[in-house]
């Protein structure tokens, strides 16, 4: 192991990580998150066609490989007349990808509530969408905190995918640091050591928001 | 105490609902149900399991919506010649108040919560006089200090009586029921049963389907017997209990009863 | 010549590589891309590995009298393979470098190529000191990406020299600087249209070689004497002439 | 787009499929989730040091890019003696993997069954070993097949990383026709077309079983 | 029929229990309970929520394990003493059967997958034998057309009684049952209580924690009644409850009894 080098690259592969790979995922996420409500409470609508919209989404998502969407909206759209620089477009690649596999875990979250948590939202005089925000939602969540946070670590590391598109986050600098040595495998165990430290972070996160939400365990 | 607007018609009925039909696919399971309710008056629903009671309850309150008949409850009248809307369903919602079996409670809000929530988001009322008002009604039956406790730590019997104040809160017309001491152990049960007593002195309108024929008998005015999706029977609980005219209220009674007794 | 080395023929190791291991084991095993046109890629995409470096690196085993057997790998994994003993060593237009020179050996270079500055055709930029200010597409394969920041240029890394062409037809970057070689096999591959130009040469020219790991000198003595007369014989410059349409062996 | 090329692409592609993509993830899939189940039981077990292996494994393996995971294992251990195949090495990293995520599935799947379940079985006579493949598991199957779809779903992609360590499959044969041409954006769609095929089925395997479980649905 | 292992001892007595404690943490839940069941008898206990019935029962299965006191069933006697070991508590689960409040049935299987998995993967007994002795059982209770149903698709008293046979599929020298018709529609009560009375007709000696005072009174043999973890009266059922000895008897036999009469 070459120490000296491990120890010069670890700042930049923490910049990198700061300014790259933390806000791509928070931003996915976040949106992503969005996406996946949407497409969970379309296919569960009962409306053929939004429903048979979001399962087309889905299975499309989940079904091709992200570095081909991120290419596809990089590469693909500008000959379509649309041209997104670099960070839109890794977002919008990376949100509509956490929004498919995070619909069906949202999906099945929703259905694990039972029908009388809606029934009685209705008898208090709530609308369907009071009663999916302030009754069901908040019941999913718990239910869905843990398979989320798989998606949520997936993530951390699938953002590497966007610096194919240009942006340079932890494993590009990474790269960058190995390519004139060649020192590839070193430089890659310290990214490693990074994404693992963020990791921790989140899965810290997840047990104390697992813990919170368990307060009102049925 | 029951809300001002208990509005009784020109027939002196708080509720009257005719001929209602509902089929679950080919499963016809009311076949024209017929139910009067005079205002401040308890009506028992009783009658073997299957025959329609938690239907026509949930009927009353725009749960499920009858396929044919016609429903008034205070001045809101809908006939379901044609599907309901939303709004009317809304408004059904709104007439009365059900206390469920199951109790439903929402498990991610404190008891004050549970209460408060209607009429605050959905009323639109002011949070601190609402606050004050549950609080008053948690108080009546003896939870005031239960107020931020989760559901989950509550007994069944608690967490029935906290399903009842919630629907008292939203200052219904009227209360619907259905088997709301079905599920608790028998050392609950009394407590539950207990509340309701009070109520009906108070002057509520309430519609309570029941297996505790001990209640009816003592608590109902007026007490009507379900068997296959239509009432049977109807009458005073001294009449139906003591001298039941049809033969299948007669078997069910008996049925009900026991073979170790009561 | 040698004697001195531990690693038994054929057991991978991460010290040197004599020659007697490589003939006693009858193979020579090359790491490359597989996927670096024209140097290393397969026929029509889907056929034999072909390329410069591969049939370079074919004739020199065949001087020494092995097999030679490849294997393909990305680009960020080939000279950990060559440390692990996945292979013996790499031919896949290595430039050599000075921190490269700290790790590894090289042979004599079989690759000489200057380095280009590519841009769209009508472009302003007309040489490497109009490039100040603006965004150059390079590859982490290669070292010109050096030359970009030296001239100012804020760099795009990409992954190769397809994505940086795309790039620069879409005008979402200024320039390229890449091998000479690797435009002109573009250009031929895209027949001729590809609505980019060379507006300048780079002095410095990239010298690319076999790699080996670091205690290797028997056999990269035998490599570049092996290299040495396939010049001599006009094989190299055979190989060349048939990519390029000139030979790049040669300084 | 180049329609002749796309037909030229299509066999080869799925040939990569064929013998690369569809037996790495199936070998790997199944090897993995044994090391779930194994995973989970540790994590559930009670007794610390065996919970503490299991999560430090669970957090090493999610935490860290399986791209590292794949560099240690066939570049890093041949420098302490340990040199395996490609194939060896790529199923090993992949499972592993699977372990990782599935670990948590599993767990939450088994945590979900009610505590009356394991005293029926013990009531019926069963030891623990018993209860927990014939009771426990199989209804725990019912609750884990969605995500445990998505984590399936995600490792058909997800072995395209294996051709950094020199096995051939789907991605990296669109890699080779994309070479010469230099058309990436085509084949890659091409290969995206395939991965999602490859995946329709698997959601249909998925919806089958999912119907089947729920048979018993209680 | 009982199995022919039902050994007495020479006491007379097929079950006896001795001192047993137990705490859950702070809670000291059982203190010293003693309890003897003669074989071919039905004992009856009752008393109130959280006295400790469950977990006695629960004790006597192995399935929870007393801090103190000693147990003999049959042959296999245990003293608590010292944490009872993997295989005593195995003997346990093997001297009784248990019929659950929530029956506890495995959904996965069918109901003639759940009454033989015991007899044949755990006795080891031939599948066709167990198979035939299975369904003469379901015969017996009335459910032999539902053999290859899942439990989902039995109403409650359907479950209770596939529970029963369960237990007695296992060919137990005793039955513990806990409150098995507590969870049960009041109209289904009758048809599970009706199967334990031929059981005890047949001879089974069986342990019944139960609020079904009329089923205890006529069905048992003797009661034991528990408060606050401790055996407080027992006796034969008519001088139980006709004519408790201890306030605290009396004040639960009353509430119990709930303010609008059985
Ligand atoms: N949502 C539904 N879908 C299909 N069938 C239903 C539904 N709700 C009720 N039923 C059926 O309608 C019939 C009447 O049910 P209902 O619940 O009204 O009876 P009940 O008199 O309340 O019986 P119980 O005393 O058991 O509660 C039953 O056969 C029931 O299976
Ligand atoms: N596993 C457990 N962990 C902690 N406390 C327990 C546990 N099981 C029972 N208890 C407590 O032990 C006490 C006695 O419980 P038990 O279930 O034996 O009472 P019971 O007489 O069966 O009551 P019920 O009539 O309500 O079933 C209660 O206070 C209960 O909360
Ligand atoms: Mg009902
Ligand atoms: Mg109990």
């Amino acid at each position: 192991m070459n120490w000296q080098l491990v120890l010069d690259s670890l700042g930049p592969i923490a910049l990198g990580a700061i300014t790259g790979t933390i806000p791509l995922t928070l931003a996915s996420f976040s949106l992503g998150l969005l996406i996946a409500i949407g497409m969970a409470l379309m296919r569960i609508s009962g409306i053929a066609w939004l429903s048979a919209v979001a399962r087309g989404y889905i299975s499309v998502i989940r079904g091709t490989p992200m570095l081909v969407q991120l290419f596809v909206i990089f590469y693909g759209m500008p000959q379509i007349g649309i041209t997104l620089d670099p960070w839109p477009s890794a977002i919008i690649a990376l949100s509509l990808n956490v929004g498919g596999y995070a619909a069906e875990i949202i999906r099945a979250a929703i259905l694990s509530i039972p029908r009388g948590q809606w029934e009685a939202a209705a008898m208090v005089g709530m609308s369907r969408g009071q009663a999916l925000w302030r009754i069901v939602l908040p019941q999913a969540a718990r239910v869905s905190v843990p398979p989320l946070s798989n998606t949520f670590i997936s993530l951390v590391k699938d953002t590497s995918l966007a610096s194919v598109i240009l942006v340079t986050e932890l494993f590009r600098v990474a790269q960058r640091i190995a390519a004139p040595s060649g020192e590839f495998l070193t430089i890659y165990i310290v990214a490693a050591v990074v994404y693992w430290v963020i990791c921790l972070v989140l899965a810290g996160g997840q047990d104390r928001l697992e813990r919170r939400l368990d307060r009102y365990a049925v | 105490m029951p809300s001002e607007h208990t509005d009784a018609a020109a027939d002196g009925l708080l509720l009257s609902a005719r001929g209602l039909h509902k089929s679950f696919g080919e499963n016809h399971v009311l076949r024209g149900v017929d139910l009067d309710i005079a205002p401040g008056t308890v009506h028992a629903l009783i009658g073997p399991s299957g025959s329609g009671k938690t239907t026509v309850l949930r009927s009353l309150n725009g749960l499920e919506t009858p396929d044919a008949g016609s429903l008034r409850i205070g001045d809101l009248a809908i006939d379901f010649a044609r599907p309901p809307g939303r709004r009317e369903r809304a408004a059904l919602h709104r007439a009365s108040a059900m206390v469920f079996q199951q109790h439903h409670l929402f498990p991610h809000l404190t008891v004050l919560g549970n209460v408060t929530i209607g009429p605050v988001r959905v009323q639109g009322r002011d949070r601190d006089e609402a606050t004050a008002d549950a609080l008053a009604l948690l108080d009546r039956v003896g939870l005031r200090e239960k107020a931020d406790a989760y559901p989950s730590s509550l007994s069944g019997g608690q967490q029935q009586r906290v399903g009842i104040v919630r629907a008292l809160a939203l200052a219904p017309s009227m209360l619907l029921f259905d088997e709301p001491t079905s599920s608790l152990d028998p050392e609950l049960v009394g407590e539950v049963l207990a509340v309701m007593t009070e109520l009906a002195a108070d002057g509520w309108t309430m519609a309570v389907v029941t297996h505790e024929l001990g209640f009816a008998r003592e608590v109902a005015d007026e007490v009507s017997f379900f068997d296959e999706g239509v009432v049977v029977e109807r009458g005073a609980p001294a009449q139906l209990f003591g001298d039941p005219r049809h033969e299948r209220t007669k078997r069910f009674l008996q049925r009900l009863q026991g073979p170790f007794g009561g | 010549s040698s004697g001195s080395e531990p690693a038994a023929s054929g057991e991978p190791s991460s010290t040197g590589l004599t020659l007697e291991q490589v003939q006693e084991a009858g193979v020579l095993v090359v790491g490359t891309e597989g996927t670096y046109s024209p140097f290393s890629f397969h026929e029509g995409g889907a056929g034999e590995l072909t390329g410069y470096d591969v049939e370079v690196i074919t004739a020199v085993a065949e001087e020494l009298g092995v097999e030679v057997e490849f294997q393909e790998t990305q680009w960020d994994a080939i000279f950990a393979g060559l440390d692990s003993g996945r292979f013996d060593v790499i031919a896949n237009q290595v430039s050599i470098t000075p921190e490269r020179l700290e790790r590894y050996e090289f042979s004599t270079p079989y690759t000489y190529s200057p380095g280009v500055l590519i841009v769209p055709e009508g472009s302003d930029i007309t040489g490497f000191d109009a490039l100040e200010g603006r965004t150059s597409a390079q590859s982490l394969t290669s070292n010109w990406a050096e030359v970009a920041t030296d001239a100012g240029a804020d760099v795009e890394e990409v992954e190769g020299f397809a994505q940086a062409a795309e790039l620069l037809r879409q005008g979402r970057v200024d320039a390229t600087i890449n091998d000479r070689l690797t435009f002109l096999d573009y250009e031929q591959s895209q027949g001729g249209e590809t609505g980019l130009e060379v507006v300048a040469e780079t002095e410095e020219v990239s010298e690319s070689a076999v790699a080996f790991r670091a205690g290797s000198e028997s056999l990269v003595a035998a490599v570049d004497e092996a290299l040495a007369a396939l010049a001599a014989d006009g094989t190299l410059a055979e190989i060349s002439e048939r990519y390029f349409g000139e030979d790049v062996s040669q300084p």
